[in-house]
């Protein structure tokens, strides 16, 4: 096989999370490239959570449906999922609780207890079983269990031992002699992508599938400097960051669809007072409370048009780990250079998903460069210059007064309601939109991959865009999707969809929200193919959808 | 240049609003402290939406005149990144006490080391007179001509409630004492609350009614809560009862930090960490 | 004349409003149809008030730039607007303050003093002035100040007959012998509108300009019974709004910018949980707090998009105060019988603008009617049906439970979170939008007038319908108004547009948001004519505009 | 119909969690105002977003699940609209006390006729473990690892000061006090708040410490003000002192009421309202 899929079922508490990423970095070791789903109700103990492990030998960022390997911590997930397994598949179940006459089973809470280990460290028997299925040395896997159990290392061995030693049927899976890099989640990405940018402060209210952000920049704001608060409410969160970018430092914020509507009016402000912030939307299954882990792309025209008034922003959304850390940093950078708010999307598969990244091919880390005032005449917060950027000041600054407003104003920050000065301060922002559209330009807004030459063309955005762009290659034709949602890429995507007879459109949503963005730049889409159950499509579906759509 | 301490901004507070004799007070308060040596670009205000907030368009200081209700919030970021600075916010009691109540709470919560000076003026000014959470109960306003509104809140008590360090109340008739106590909220360390009852010339003149019940207490302990509370009780903002102004309650607490103030950090942490957990994967 | 321009300017606290009011009714006693534009920054007293009421013998909804009367009551007045003066233009202005050389001078204070009148009584005097110059009876005009004057009538009545005596000057108007109707001002007629749908709840928090309902409907309150609240927040306002809904209460609520994003997050829930919730947004200049007495129609992607997820809605924005009474109707009736929040957009200058309306015109006045759940089986509160529309009930409900839900759920209203079942809601509810097309569709959604066989055409919306209908019908051309914004009329609009040559289209934003989505509709707009500086358009300058263009 | 009072949805508590004991106590209760002639249909239970607000799904009673922080807002309207329901929400802290803590407030101080249990496990459950306003102070989660925490939020005192007329504690392991406490809420005319203290088995299990620091006082008489200001200071959501349970304090006082409820309401006195208006400006 130099193609692999696990899944690892079990409840809530399990650590089917967890287990799953140990099982990313044993497949990462081996050589392989990993891509992870992780599925989970909305709950903290019980009910049914699994992990899909993909592993292959190239870059790849979607899951297929045909298992390999199925490791049953529970009898839900045996029933649940041994349909998906492939006719040669190897199942693993735990004895202690089910009972089954396919697969082999093995006594999780019997080693674990055999150990004095706790139940949490049931996974590790697992593990120690499927690393041993897969042929791995003794040594190396240790390294890995050393590697990814920081708690309780020498008990997670001992127990990992014992499996490895007790499991007898085999899936071995060739061992390829590269290093594809190493894993990140969605979450970890974006994270790392903003402090790369200089981050100074992150502040969020939890709210899945955001909430991985806001626990990583915690960890992470020992070693780093970076403030990491969680306030009262996601009002508190955008106009305290707000506050803080006031004074100068570079500030982020997370949430997801209920959280972003309450911070739309301050979004609004940031637009009118020219305040760079940048909020990462991570989408999930709504409307309203929906379906809290559960994914969906239906945010993107709200994103575009969030906040009352008119006002440059810009509207990101990368695909796959190593674009969410590019641009998450790009987010970043580009709001405070043109002094705009960015919204970073990310939807509920790629912010939990875990990927291969290869870290030769992130972009160089730079801090955000500022165009900071250095003036020595009047400071004039608002001054009109010719690309309607202000050079940025924060107090203190000696011997002048730096005015932010929220309402319509002048050049230093004094409110108007003189129907000129407010058509000039609009101008002035406006100003920005074409500079804006420049910069993106040259940052590679929309990505082309498949066959170039092919007359079908596949359209995708988020984290459908590995899927699409891995489907594409597989039946020949293009894939394509745009990075840059907003200001909308146009030159780009109509040179990369213009010599195309057939564009299908695939997203997560019901009406087609990137469909109609395109069809509105003169970009037809002739098949949509919808998505709103909250789950991502699967290679395999998708394939065979597309053979059927390009007959 | 930040030369005069009042800018050029056309004022259009309606003639013998409280609002003149805070903005007189607190300007005086600024001019005092930078003789005083702080400079004036180290200090900051933050206001709401509603006729105090054009306090930010006369002032010649950093400003930021933020949203109806927000200004406490965004004046704690401010204080989170920068605690140079001295944060000042000028709030009204619709913005305070109904749109932005939970904002006030949690920056007290927190003994966030800023000053709030409530433009008290129970009702929403700048939309024309409405009833705002601290209006006397008989108050009928264009919003609520029949119902009779509910019990006031008792704002210095909620305060002290939530664990405010420095509880305060002052008069817009009384510059004196309350330019004192705009003081001595600004060198509290932590945060610092003071309801203004601030007369509105237009649609709630209590000059009359508050010029009878305020008094300073003489012998009021500030750091005594009980006494604190005893002292609050007597005037629930429903017309009757003696009005005491001056420091309510005050005590030291450590105040609200987080992490390390942006100027102090250091941008090779972050590329380090970044390197160091990406080696961490291999 | 059969036509005249009354401007009445002075500071914030001398009642120009209401002293507008008053002409607009002297004009509709003389057999005129009135518009009346109030212009006033956001401060209680002084600055610079003024009101221009246009008396014409057609309908009309819009002023024109030159001034036949100029009412100073102070110097501002008289300095900023005696230029937007005709040549022969008669100017009246107040002699206590004012020194000139031009127009006939008024003792105001003089006058009121003598009568022991109070301060605010002055303009009573600018209208008794007035009133003897149009050429009035004293007791006609006697008639109207009793009418419009409620307190200390007599009062006024004497100040007013000073004035009428003192008044030498005259710009007599003919009297046309027709009944045109009454006066209404935007709030006004959304507030009758909602009321005669059946009204009973309407909560808001003060925002400028919707606050005119709140106020309305807090007056109303005793005598229609409906139930007015102004509670601590917008948040407040449309969650206990919701609650009220679910109660069973027909319940809406208004606001403006920033209010509404407060709103959006219970917006998505109304979409999620189907509550049949009515939104007022009164758009004014903004991004953020922006000047929040002047005009603008930059709101409407947003009201379109806002809230997270998908879902049905309603958005209608009606141009003047016929329609914005019958589309308040209209918008409570369809909220409720489509079981989704519907939006009426209104903007500055609708709100708070003075229109004749012609009572005959208005709808009939007809309750909302609900299709309740009259079974006797289990209660479904979202039962899949062929419409998708799930008869409504509120509690109590003998013998069943009623379960709203903002997550996803069954058609009990149990969460769920199988991919099955989050799809199955989503279709039920979007089986609505077909039938929410038709239903507009029967309702005339656009509105055309002008040339019929005009090649050219006029587009706009909301305010600045009134104004296109006039000019086109003045240069000859088409002009075309959507009243239904969402879900688009694109048949309607079509066949409205499609033999047109050239296409205007006229609205108060930067972007042309109304045109971007005519475009996206196959609508091409030839020329956008984009006003951003807070102030609307006159019929004047906009007939020059097209008289060049058309060229 | 309505028979069993428990659903068919499946629990998806943790085994250990303490809304268990919260459910069982409000269905007795439910049950308990059945037998004593309250209709089912006329009990409305709202809940917020969380763990605590699954009852909405697991309880056969009208409900509406609704925003996180928005229920007693929610509640509020239905109250208002139908003052013939017996409207009951469940909250959780986080719900309450941070983002909804101004409606919690606000509804206290207008007295709205309506029973709130906090469902006070002092953590985001549902979102795993990170600290609310009523987190002990040393309490670091997931999304405060360093940060020493502030002050926590007194509740019951905070809604004393904010006017509450009755003011109770309880206690997830003390079901039959409880259950006395939730009826004694319900049969309360006007605000009922029960701050219960809840156990949350997989992120903050104090069942040691509640059992030994609850108690319930002896000779307390709910209705003196004072006597209830000493006992809720007893406790500071701090990790020691005494915790006193059961009703804090009581009183009589008029409950909010806006206009005409809806059904009350005639069409007819609209339709002639709006023609008088039109003729009144004929
Ligand atoms: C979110 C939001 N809601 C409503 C408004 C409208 N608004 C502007 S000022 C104001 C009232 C201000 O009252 P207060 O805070 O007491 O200030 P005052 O004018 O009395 O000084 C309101 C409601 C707004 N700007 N933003
Ligand atoms: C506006 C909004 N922000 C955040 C969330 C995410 N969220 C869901 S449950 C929850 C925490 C609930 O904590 P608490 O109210 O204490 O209830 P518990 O789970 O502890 O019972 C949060 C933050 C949300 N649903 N909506
Ligand atoms: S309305 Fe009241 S508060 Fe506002 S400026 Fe006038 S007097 Fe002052
Ligand atoms: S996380 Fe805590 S509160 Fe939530 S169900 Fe589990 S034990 Fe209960
Ligand atoms: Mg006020
Ligand atoms: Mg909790």
């Amino acid at each position: 096989m130099d193609e692999c899929s696990v899944l690892i079922g079990g409840k809530a508490g399990d650590g089917i999370n967890v287990a799953g990423q140990t099982i990313a970095r044993i497949f990462t070791t081996l050589g392989y490239y990993v891509y992870m789903y992780y599925d989970y109700p909305s709950l903290i103990r019980g009910g049914h959570n699994f992990s899909v492990i993909r592993a292959s030998n190239h870059p790849i960022g979607t899951h297929r449906s045909g298992i390999d390997i199925l490791l049953a911590m529970d009898l839900t997930t045996l029933r649940r999922h041994q349909n998906d397994c492939k006719r040669d598949a190897l199942i693993i179940y735990n004895s202690d609780s089910v009972q089954s006459d396919v697969g082999s089973g093995i006594p999780l809470k019997r080693i674990v207890e055999k150990n004095g280990g706790s139940a949490v460290m049931e996974n590790t028997v697992m593990i120690g079983a499927l690393a041993f299925a897969l042929g791995m040395e003794w040594e190396e896997f240790a390294s890995v269990i050393s590697h990814e159990m920081h708690k309780f290392t020498e008990k997670n061995l001992e127990i990992a031992r014992d499996a490895f030693q007790m499991q007898e049927e085999k899936r071995e899976v060739k061992r390829i002699h590269q290093s594809p890099g190493i894993i990140l989640s969605g979450n970890e990405a974006v994270s790392l992508g903003l402090l790369s940018a200089g981050l100074n402060g992150y502040i969020a209210y939890p709210m899945s599938p955001s909430t991985g952000i806001l626990h990583f920049m915690a960890a992470a704001s020992g070693e780093t400097g970076v403030q990491v608060f969680q306030p009262e409410s996601e009002i508190a969160v955008v106009t305290m960051a707000e506050g803080m970018v006031y004074a100068g430092a570079k500030t982020a914020v997370g949430t997801s669809g209920g959280g972003f509507c309450l911070m739309t009016e301050a979004l609004s402000m940031a637009g009118m007072a020219e305040i760079p912030i940048t909020i990462v939307l991570a989408q999930r299954s709504g409307p309203s409370t929906g379906t809290p882990t559960y994914t969906a792309q239906s945010d993107l025209h709200f994103a575009i048009h969030a906040g009352h008034g008119e006002f440059p922003r810009f509207v990101f959304a990368p695909g796959d780990a190593q674009q969410a850390f590019e641009w998450a940093g790009h987010a970043l950078s580009l709001s405070w250079q043109f002094q705009v708010p960015s919204i970073l999307m990310t939807d509920r598969v790629l912010s939990e998903g875990v990927y291969t990244v290869d870290p030769e091919f992130l972009p160089a880390i730079t801090p955000v460069s500022v165009p900071l005032w250095e003036g020595h005449d009047e400071y004039l917060r608002y001054r009109d210059t010719e690309d309607g950027i202000s050079l940025y000041a924060s107090p203190p600054l000696s011997g002048s007064v730096i005015k932010g407003n929220s309402k319509s104003h002048d050049e230093r920050g004094i409110s108007v309601d003189d129907g000129m000065q407010i058509a000039s301060m609009t101008r002035k922002q406006m100003k920005k939109i074409p500079l804006m559209k420049e910069a993106v330009s040259r940052l590679n807004p929309v990505h082309v991959s498949g066959n170039h030459d092919s007359d079908m063309c596949l359209i995708s955005w988020g984290s459908n865009a590995p899927l699409c762009r891995e489907a594409a290659n597989f039946v020949g034709i293009k894939s394509v999707q745009p990075i840059v949602m907003h200001p909308f890429p146009e030159t780009e995507m109509l040179a990369a969809t213009s010599r195309s007879r057939m564009t299908f459109l695939l997203e997560d949503n019901f009406s087609g929200q990137l469909a109609d963005i395109c069809e509105a730049h003169g970009i037809p889409v002739d098949i949509r193919l919808p998505r709103f159950d909250g789950r991502p499509f699967t290679l395999d579906q998708l394939i065979e959808d597309l053979w059927g759509l390009a007959e | 240049m930040t030369t005069g301490i009042i800018t050029d901004a056309q004022n259009t507070w309606c003639p013998g609003c409280g609002n003149f004799a805070i903005e007189h007070a607190l300007k005086d308060v600024i001019l005092r402290l930078e003789a005083e040596g702080t400079p004036r670009e180290k200090m900051v205000l933050v206001s709401g939406i509603g006729c105090h907030a054009k306090m930010a368009d006369y002032l010649n200081i950093n400003s930021f005149y933020s949203l109806h209700g927000r200004s406490v919030s965004f004046a704690t970021g401010i204080c989170m990144a920068n605690p140079d600075l001295k944060v000042i916010c000028c709030v009204g009691d619709g913005d305070a006490y109904a749109e932005g109540i939970a904002h006030l709470l949690f920056a007290a919560k927190r003994n966030v080391n800023m000053t709030v000076l409530v433009h008290n003026n129970r009702v929403y000014g700048l939309t024309k007179g409405q009833f705002t959470p601290t209006s006397p109960g008989e108050y009928h306003s264009k919003s609520n001509p029949y119902a009779s509104n509910d019990l006031a809140f008792n704002p210095p008590e909620l305060l002290l409630s939530a664990g405010c360090s420095f509880v305060a109340r002052g008069y817009s008739r009384r510059g004196k004492e309350l330019k004192e106590l705009i003081y001595d909220g600004i060198s509290h360390s932590g945060f610092s609350f003071i309801d203004i009852l601030q007369i509105c010339a237009s649609y709630m003149d209590k000059t009359e009614e508050y010029d009878e019940q305020v008094y300073v207490p003489v012998s009021h302990n500030p750091e005594d809560f009980d006494a604190a509370c005893r002292l609050v009780r007597e005037y629930r903002y429903n017309d009757s009862g003696k009005i005491a102004l001056g420091i309510l309650f005050q005590e030291k607490r450590g105040t609200f930090h987080v992490g390390t103030p942006y100027l102090q950090q250091k941008y090779e942490d972050k590329q380090s960490f970044v390197m160091r957990f990406i080696d961490g994967r291999r």
